[in-house]
């Protein structure tokens, strides 16, 4: 199998599922199963909007990263990797994850390991702006933050 | 050195970076924390936890006894909460 | 929560993956994350063409009970299985499975429980075709076969 | 009793399905096979190995063992390969 070269963008623009799922499966006969998640923005609880900060460098470096190691772990053809920064409304995509191999369990555990480490690994951060005016900063959740508490700087 | 902020960090400091140049017995992470906290009253207040605070040495992730060296890309920033 | 009502179609007509996932994302709030898994036809070994077989009503059935059981299963806001039958090409998508839920472990684990299902549990049959000529039926995996074992008409 | 047959089963025997009325001693799904296989040489092919074969009584999978009856919807195939 020729070596997998995934596809990693941070990008205010939305992106198109379709366009992007294409893309991985036209013009070639070895994609078996394309798995793919699409991060949602939810509106519950009065929330207007989220604004998405990231690390710019710092953050494509990560992503590159982590989707070398999934081409690495699972017989990948083909890895999209699309994490939206800016203002995004409710029911607009924050980020997608897509990945496609002949076999449909590595599809499928290759997507859920990238979504899974973006939540604790890639650098963004996430605000939430609310209807009635104000804003927060979406604080890590508990489990999630497990994961990266040995990089706190005081104890 | 080069000190980056992001999200809460950088709003309580006011500041999206900055270019420092700390004495010669600040070496790691911690150590500049210490130091960056005194340059007034919002990195105060931004470094008041330091539990609350990540870091990152020339855009890997740094635990507090990470070496910092003249020349660093050093950024602070709070847990990650992407994706 | 309300009660959900998955989406079941099985047609000869290829879907349209973007008209699916906003489907389950259009006019509410409360969606978090949309896992979706397309399996696509390969065209490997001379393969020229897919030819699927289905139990008209069984089929149906099936579906619709396996789904309303990942329904019941994980806390999901909307939930879609299009399986094709008839002739398919290679690089076409054979059968797309989407689930959508405020959480993204939801999302995933039942897109793949409902997935891993469709193999062993639906009645279809796929028959290969190929450029020279000849085609033949698809024998079950022995890992899929494993499953439906116990259904085995001898000893 | 309705009997349907799907993929290489239904080449086999030729027909998509056919209306039969078994002997009053054809009391479950294995019973029904042995009497089938009785019908003709496409018959006799489809069912030699009765291992590669799988049932569905009204529309639900179903043993050896399980029962049929006059009116049935019985089919017959290989193990599915969807998905």
């Amino acid at each position: 199998m020729d070596a997998v070269t995934p596809l990693v963008r941070v990008q205010e623009a939305g992106f198109d599922l379709a366009a992007e799922t294409a893309r991985l499966s036209e013009g070639r006969v070895d994609v078996g199963g394309i798995a793919s998640f699409v991060g949602v923005c939810r509106g519950d609880d009065g929330l207007s909007a989220l604004v998405l900060e990231h690390y710019p460098g710092m953050t494509e470096r990560a992503l590159t990263k982590i989707a070398a190691e999934a081409c690495a772990r699972w017989p990948l053809t083909g890895c999209t990797v699309i994490h939206r920064v800016g203002r995004i409304l409710p029911g607009e995509g924050i980020v997608l994850v897509l990945t496609a191999s002949a076999h449909r369990a590595a599809a499928l555990e290759s997507c859920a390991f990238l979504i899974d480490w973006l939540k604790t690994g890639a650098p963004f951060w996430k605000r939430e702006e609310f209807t009635g005016g104000g804003s927060r900063w979406v604080e890590a959740k508990a489990s999630d933050d497990a994961a990266s508490a040995r990089w706190q700087l005081g104890r | 050195m080069k000190i980056l902020y992001f999200a809460w960090v950088r709003q309580r400091i006011g500041l999206a970076e900055e270019e420092v140049s700390p004495p010669a017995e600040v070496r790691d992470v911690a150590g500049l924390v210490a130091w960056l906290a005194t340059r007034g009253p919002g990195h105060a207040t931004a470094f008041a936890d330091p539990r609350q605070v990540r870091a990152a040495v020339n855009q890997d992730f740094a635990p507090p006894d990470a070496p910092v060296a003249p020349g660093d890309e050093v950024a602070f920033f709070p847990p990650v909460t992407g994706g």
